[in-house]
């Protein structure tokens, strides 16, 4: 069985050799040469999983050692991958709401020229994503970690011609490398600490470590995992992201990439739970973009950016969660796969909506879209239930155990954190029914584009809305798959450890503030947004709405200081290299010029002066003689 | 009278037909400076033949005479060459290797 | 006594360098088969030499020794170590490449002058700067080594200043100008540098009484052979300073973009991806070797210097308009991270700085070669003169995009393996330069992302438009060296396997061991 | 021989007071040569000098070399390079301002510090030893040298031949002019003549003044303007012609210049009362 694990990455892995090096011959079949192999890889998932399913819970971990990759002296890198149920549940997610997105970009991407480099990349995603969370060591986990920011950014930059999306890539890839950098200096910092950076060793003898390392280690992975996660201060890129084609965004911008962040927190839960300090800033960073996200997602008029902002929210909670140590890795894994289901399924939505509306991203030039779409009405509104936490939905089993936990950490942060999570809560049921109220009930606000062309909304074709209708099935269950009866709690325990914290207000409680919340969020949207119609042109909005437009004015931080303040940093560096430091050899150059056109002089042709030194010379030669003799 | 004296003057015309030869321009003087320094040398040779009691010394010097010979005969034809090309004897005119 | 492998081939490409020169005016594409068989001979030999090279055997393996200047000990002593393997190997690889890229850069613009020969001359020049590059690494007598090292200037000041690229913005003249600049800074630096060597070489004469490495190390080693820490570290910095010139290490770098920017793409290569390599590789042979005490005295220094050349280089590589200039400084940037390997004196640091040479050579050639079959088609060096190159041209965006991944150090293609490694080996010791050292990884992705951004993506330019993609003379160029990239950035084991013991050898010569890692039970 | 009587060595007195007087002569006949501006005389004062040395080699023993200095140093050498003056000019008188900056003080600087070294040098070796030639003239001075060249020499003997041999031919090289045309017979050169139009009457005299009745003076024209063309080519290609067409003037204003002196009266024009002999130099 173990052998199985490597065809996991490879099918997909072949799947984007063969597309991208296969050239023209493969435009008609590539699309489905691609989803044929990530399908497959799914299929070799659900094998293992059922293979892991009939073992004990102990013996749920398989190891498949490849090759040894880079071995030097005292140090040794393998290529090793780990199948435990940790990584399982990530296998199952990637590939199965992988396969499901390649099913829908066949329609989506139907008239796109390069569709067949596009699933080529896809299929890449998928290989590096394996390879993340197959990985038995930090090293090959970062192999994926920065495989999945390449295909991330070829794939954000896919309409390359467009400038913005462009910019967009290299925006996201050089936001995560920020993160990267965080992740090689905790493997450095691991490599210094524990000699070898593979799971099993460093995750036992985490006791054997003083715990200022510990913190160090634990603080660098949680920069890599804002980076990957969108989380602040490195939450900027995910909103530009949105310009890539929606099923990626749905794919890897909301379902399995930006998750990255919470699995290697939760996977590395034995360094965290040894730095209560790092833990401390985990769950601020978590509660932090959890508002910061749901803030922005308020005030965007851009279908995929409210969804982006959202995501970021959502992200926020399992990080929080993850933060909480024990108490919270669990719920953290949980949510993040029923918010795989739902916001795929959101994506896709969205995505369905655009396809329909000529590619328009901006909601308020949509409205009453429910009669011209209804697959992709209901699709998106059961996602919009589940995400807002619909008792009984996916979200609801999730959220609000995370919520149970965050007041479960106890004392005055457990105060602070419980109540962030319920504020959340109740931003996200408005931007969310906000998102649903402008898109697909009102008047029909679109209007002729500039050549005449309007709107025909229609509904997609079969290939994409089939992918919409299971992943709705998934927002809809998975929740009470998972949470009744504790099943995920029991199958991930033995990995990621759990304990009950000791909650100062019961389960009841929390679970009717978050219904109170919810009915009040879901209140205030209908009565901004259901009661009246809806402007087609954003109003101007309060100080708030503008900043939060411009995501919180995060990106123009950014603007100033890191891209002004480095042009200027490049440009004065380039004028020193070329005045200075070149300016000194230049000048030594110069000065030695000037002074052979001096000395030049002595050469003036006459052969009478030369007779001179050569007297002079000979003179002195003598008188060097005579001195050597004398003394 | 020590035959030393010999020696000294010879160094003493060597050094006098040295000077002649940087501060004159005409090259026929250069050459008759030329010609005395080496008639000093000549002259410490013949004296270095006394005080060493062999004749080493005037077979040297009569070797010098030889080369001064040849070397006059080559040197003048120079000179000649080189005046009638620029009509003029004098050193500083050839000087091609001036900037 | 056994056939001389490295003499033949060193030579090889030598006799191939004066055949190719002595071909005909008129059959110029003679000459070029003819330089290109040389040079795949040269690689065969290489491959040669990397299968008779036992790792686990002695430390210098297929030696060859002979008198050559008795007087002052001077003696014809080749040999290798695993170091020296992996970049001769190297170099006999990549000349191909960069023979078969530079396949149309020597036509000469008029065919009817006999006399006028410069593809000839071309070709020849390069498999000198072969021959030369490839005997320094295997010269285990300071004094033969110091001959190549420095005779490797002619052939390469040739190279910049005679064959230099025409696209400049402002036109021949000037080009040819900024030409003559290059090539003429790029030997004064040089000589500069070789001068001072000299002197040190003649120092470590007068010291040592002979130019033996193995037998001055051995002396050193068991103490027979006493230097006065003074005269140990003068000594030193003779030697490092003609190394750090051509390696090149801040500041001494100012020649390399100017050399990089005026010549064409396949001799940037050279200069970069070959001849710089024998500066670093002598640091690791005969600055730690000869004089251990010393660099241990100089390190913190040298390590600050390679921690300025590695950022300062990426930062000035994102300020950079031309495309091939911005390169060079990639490269010194590259450069300081080798330095910062070799200075770190841990395994890891060392076996990565090697690695790093290995892949260093190869993602630049990549990553330059394709730049200039860019370059080639628009005639144009500058960055803003592109955009939109994917659309019209795919496979060379695509390669262009490998290429610049590379450059920045991604995981699976071969260069972040030795990059990784320099980093821990320095975080090891020092753990401040290693995190400093750390904020290259971002500011690489930021030059080579723009790059790519501003000429590849975007719309068209009309100027682009009709742009070819690329040919198959030119694929067979990139194409090996992408398979190259991502095997060894996959399976590294066969070139760390060669290079491990030399690497223990050199930490030996310098008495360190690595620092223990704090919780050893992990291990 | 012992140390003490080489350390008595001493010449007779006769040979003293020779040397005190002729190395005078020496010395003086150096300098003159230096110092002369005309080329003969330095030519002379060398010649003198050479004799001098000459009877120097025959008090210190070189009989042989005397004579040969006074035949072929004095005799042939001198006499080649007099013969040279002659040829370059005998009448140019070198200018002896320096035009070289610095030069001359650099020279004498170079020269006084050289001698006051050697002077130093041969007063500190130990040259108290002198053997004298008794035992190596015993069979003849001449016979005693040759012995020496034609043995021990004889290598350097034949090169020098050599040396003679390539000097000569050298000379000859360097002096020879080579033809590369026929030369023109004395009918073709007055056709040249006759078909350019110039010059058909054979040229003119050289002027005939007064007080100049020399070759090198030029012929006046009937319109009184003195024609270069009356003084041969040599010398006008040396540029020794002499220009006396105002010097019947300048007589003229000197002597009016001497009345008015005596007559007391001031306004002298001093500029224009230089001879302008040689002007043209």
């Amino acid at each position: 069985m173990e052998n199985l694990i490597a065809l996991l990455v490879a099918a997909p892995l072949l799947g984007a050799v063969v597309l991208l090096c296969g050239g023209r011959r493969l435009d008609a079949v590539g699309h489905w040469i691609g989803t044929a192999l990530s399908s497959a890889s799914f299929v070799i998932g659900v094998v293992l999983f059922t293979d892991l399913l009939g073992k004990n819970a102990e013996h749920r971990t398989l190891m498949q050692h490849l090759w040894t990759w880079v071995p030097v002296e005292g140090f040794q890198a393998d290529v090793t991958f780990r199948l435990d149920q940790l990584s399982m549940t990530f296998v199952l997610l990637i590939t199965g709401v992988g396969s499901l997105i390649h099913l829908y970009s066949v329609g989506y991407m139907e008239h796109d020229e390069r569709r067949r480099r596009f699933f080529g990349y896809l299929n890449l995603f998928l290989a590096a994503m394996l390879i993340l969370v197959l990985a038995d060591n930090y090293l090959l986990l970062y192999v994926g970690w920065e495989g999945v920011g390449l295909a991330s950014y070829l794939l954000i930059g896919f309409w390359q011609h467009k400038p913005s999306a462009a910019t967009a890539a290299k925006k996201a890839f050089l936001v995560n490398r920020v993160g990267d950098m965080g992740l090689s200096i905790a493997i450095m910092l691991m490599f210094t600490t524990f000699g070898t950076f593979a799971f099993g060793p460093v995750l036992s003898h985490v006791g054997d470590a003083s715990e200022g390392k510990l913190t160090g280690i634990a603080l660098m992975l949680l920069l890599a995992a804002c980076g990957k996660s969108a989380q602040v201060p490195l939450q900027s890129w995910l909103g530009d992201a949105m310009e890539g084609p929606t099923p990626v965004s749905a794919l890897i911008h909301a379902a399995t990439m930006v998750t990255a962040g919470v699995y290697l927190i939760v996977r590395s839960g034995a360094i965290f739970n040894a730095a209560p300090d790092a833990q401390l800033v985990v769950t601020v960073v978590g509660a932090v973009t959890l508002l910061f996200g749901a803030i922005v997602g308020c005030a965007k008029d851009d279908i995929k950016k409210a969804l982006a902002g959202s995501t970021m929210s959502q992200i926020g909670y399992m990080v929080l969660a993850a933060g909480l140590g024990p108490i919270g890795y669990v719920f953290a894994i949980m949510h993040l796969v029923t918010h795989g289901f739902f916001k795929a399924g959101l994506f896709l939505g969205a995505g369905s909506v655009m396809h329909g509306m000529n590619d328009e991203v901006d909601m308020r030039k949509y409205g009453g879209l429910r009669k011209y779409m209804p697959v992709t009405f209901i699709t998106f509104g059961l996602g919009y239930l589940a995400i807002i936490g619909f008792p009984g939905l996916s979200g609801f089993f999730s959220k609000d155990k995370i919520i149970e936990a965050a007041f479960a950490k106890g004392g005055t942060e457990g105060w602070i954190l419980g109540g962030a999570a319920l504020l959340g809560a109740a931003i996200t049921a408005f931007y969310m029914t906000r998102v649903m109220l402008m898109t697909f009930f009102g008047e029909k606000r679109w209007q002729p584009d500039e050549n005449g062309h309007e709107p025909h909304p229609h509904e997609s074709p079969r290939t994409m809305t089939i992918p919409m209708i299971v992943l709705a099935f998934g927002s809809v269950f998975a929740g009470g798959i998972f949470g009744i009866g504790d099943r995920f709690l029991h199958w991930l325990e033995p990995i990621t450890g759990h304990e009950e914290g000791n909650s100062p207000v019961s389960a009841l409680t929390v679970t009717l503030a978050t219904m109170v919340v919810l009915v009040v969020g879901v209140g205030i949207a209908w009565a901004q947004y259901g009661r009246r119609p809806v402007p087609a042109v954003a109003p101007r909005g309060s100080l708030l709405t503008r900043a939060a437009r411009r995501d919180l004015l995060q990106d123009d931080f950014n603007h100033v200081v890191l891209v002004r303040g480095g042009e200027h940093l490049t440009r004065s560096l380039v004028y020193v290299d070329h005045t200075l430091v070149d300016g000194v050899v230049n000048g030594t150059a110069a000065s030695m010029g000037g002074l052979s056109g001096r000395l030049r002089k002595l050469q003036n042709g006459y052969a009478r002066s030369y007779a001179v030194s050569m007297f002079g010379g000979a003179a002195i030669l003598v008188a060097a003689t005579l001195l050597m003799r004398a003394v | 009278m020590n035959p030393v004296n010999y020696l000294y003057l010879s160094a003493l015309l060597f050094t006098i037909g040295a000077t002649g030869v940087l501060i004159r321009r005409n090259a026929i003087v250069v050459f008759m400076c030329i010609e005395l320094m080496l008639n000093a040398c000549n002259l410490a040779f013949v004296t270095f033949s006394r005080m060493h009691g062999n004749l080493d010394g005037q077979v040297i010097a009569f070797f010098t005479m030889v080369v001064a010979a040849a070397e006059v005969v080559v040197g003048l034809a120079i000179i000649v060459s080189l005046f009638r090309s620029r009509h003029s004897a004098s050193v500083d005119d050839a000087s091609l290797m001036k900037l | 006594m056994s056939f001389p492998l490295l003499t033949a081939t060193a030579a090889l490409p030598a006799l191939g360098a004066v055949a190719t020169a002595a071909v005909p005016a008129a059959r110029r594409t003679a000459a070029k088969w003819l330089a290109l068989f040389v040079s795949l001979a040269t690689l065969a030999l290489g491959i040669v030499v990397l299968v008779r090279f036992d790792p686990g055997g002695d430390r210098y393996q297929l030696t060859e020794s002979h008198a050559w200047i008795a007087d002052f000990g001077v003696r014809y002593e080749l040999g290798v170590d695993g170091i020296a393997v992996a970049l001769i190997a190297l170099t006999a690889l990549l000349i191909p490449f960069i023979i078969l890229a530079g396949w149309h850069d020597a036509d000469p613009l008029e065919t009817g002058n006999k006399r006028w020969r410069p593809t000839q001359g071309f070709f020849a020049l390069i498999l000198a700067v072969e021959a030369m590059v490839i005997i320094s690494f295997e010269a285990t007598d300071v004094f033969l080594f110091y001959i190549f090292f420095e005779a490797m200037l002619i052939p390469m000041y040739f190279l910049i200043g005679g064959f230099g690229d025409s696209a400049h913005e402002h036109g021949d003249e000037a080009a040819a100008t900024q030409r003559s600049y290059a090539a003429v800074k790029f030997l004064l630096y040089n000589l500069v540098g070789g001068l001072i060597m000299l002197a040190a070489v003649i120092g470590l004469y007068v010291v040592a009484g002979n130019f033996s490495l193995a037998e001055i190390a051995q002396a050193r080693a068991n103490g027979s052979l006493h230097m006065a820490t003074n005269t140990e570290r003068w000594l030193f910095l003779g030697f490092f300073f003609a190394f750090a010139v051509k390696a090149p290490l801040w500041p001494l770098h100012t020649w390399l973009p100017n050399a990089m920017g005026e010549a064409t793409a396949p001799v940037a290569v050279l200069i970069t991806a070959v001849v710089d390599k024998v500066g670093t590789f002598a640091m690791l042979r005969f600055c730690l070797q000869l004089f251990p005490e010393a660099s241990k005295w100089a390190t913190p220094v040298i390590l600050v210097l390679a921690l300025i050349s590695i950022i300062y280089g990426a930062l000035l590589a994102v300020g950079q308009r031309d495309i091939k200039r911005l390169v060079a400084y990639a490269s010194i940037s590259h450069f300081g991270f080798i330095v910062l390997g070799i200075f770190a004196m841990t395994s890891q640091g060392q076996s990565g700085a090697t690695l790093y040479m290995v892949n260093h050579g190869i993602s630049t050639a990549a990553l330059m070669l394709v730049a200039g079959f860019l370059i080639s088609r628009r005639g144009s060096r500058l960055i803003a003169d592109y955009g939109g190159v994917q659309k019209v041209a795919p496979v060379l965006a695509g390669t262009f995009l490998i290429g610049s991944l590379a450059t920045l150090s991604l995981p699976g293609l071969a260069p972040f393996v030795s990059e990784f490694l320099v980093l821990v080996g320095t975080f090891t010791r020092y753990p401040a330069i290693g995190i400093i050292a750390t904020f290259g990884i971002v500011l690489a992705a930021l030059y080579t992302l723009v790059l790519y951004q501003r000429t590849m993506t975007g719309p068209v330019k009309p100027e682009v438009a009709a742009m070819p993609d690329l040919r198959p003379r030119e694929l067979l160029v990139v194409a090996p060296l992408i398979v190259l990239l991502i095997f060894l950035g996959v399976y590294p084991k066969p070139v760390t396997d060669i290079v491990n013991p030399a690497v223990k050898q050199t930490m030996s010569d310098v008495h360190k061991k690595d620092p223990k890692p704090s919780v050893e039970a992990a291990k | 021989m012992s140390p003490q009587f080489a350390a008595a060595y001493s010449t007779s007195t006769g040979e003293a007071f020779q040397f005190w007087v002729l190395g005078t002569v020496a010395v003086i006949g150096a300098l003159s040569t230096v110092l002369m501006r005309r080329a003969v005389h330095s030519a002379l004062s060398l010649a003198g000098t050479m004799i001098v040395l000459a009877v120097f080699y025959l008090a210190n023993g070189a009989y042989f070399l005397g004579i040969v200095q006074i035949v072929v140093y004095t005799g042939a050498i001198m006499m080649l390079f007099l013969f040279v003056v002659m040829l370059v000019g005998v009448t140019a008188a070198d200018s002896l301002t320096e035009t070289i900056k610095g030069q001359r003080w650099l020279a004498l600087l170079c020269g006084l510090g050289f001698g006051i070294l050697l002077f130093a040098g041969i007063g500190n070796a130990s040259l108290s030893q002198f053997d004298g030639l008794a035992t190596a003239n015993a069979n003849g001075n001449v016979e005693g040298l040759a012995t020496l060249i034609f043995t021990k020499y004889v290598f350097a003997f034949e090169i020098t031949g050599a040396l003679l041999i390539t000097a000569a031919v050298g000379a000859m090289v360097l002096t020879h002019r080579e033809r590369t045309e026929r030369p023109k017979t004395q009918r073709e050169l007055s056709e040249q003549r006759v078909r350019e139009g110039k010059h058909v009457p054979p040229l003119p005299a050289p002027g005939v003044y007064a007080r100049h009745n020399a070759v090198d003076v030029q012929g006046l024209l009937p319109d009184g303007t003195p024609s270069e063309l009356t003084v041969s080519k040599t010398l006008r290609d040396r540029g020794q012609i002499r220009d006396v067409s105002s010097e019947a003037l300048n007589d003229l204003r000197a002597l009016e210049q001497r009345a008015e002196e005596r007559l007391e009266r001031t306004e002298i024009e001093p500029a224009n009362l230089q001879r302008t002999e040689e002007a043209s130099k």
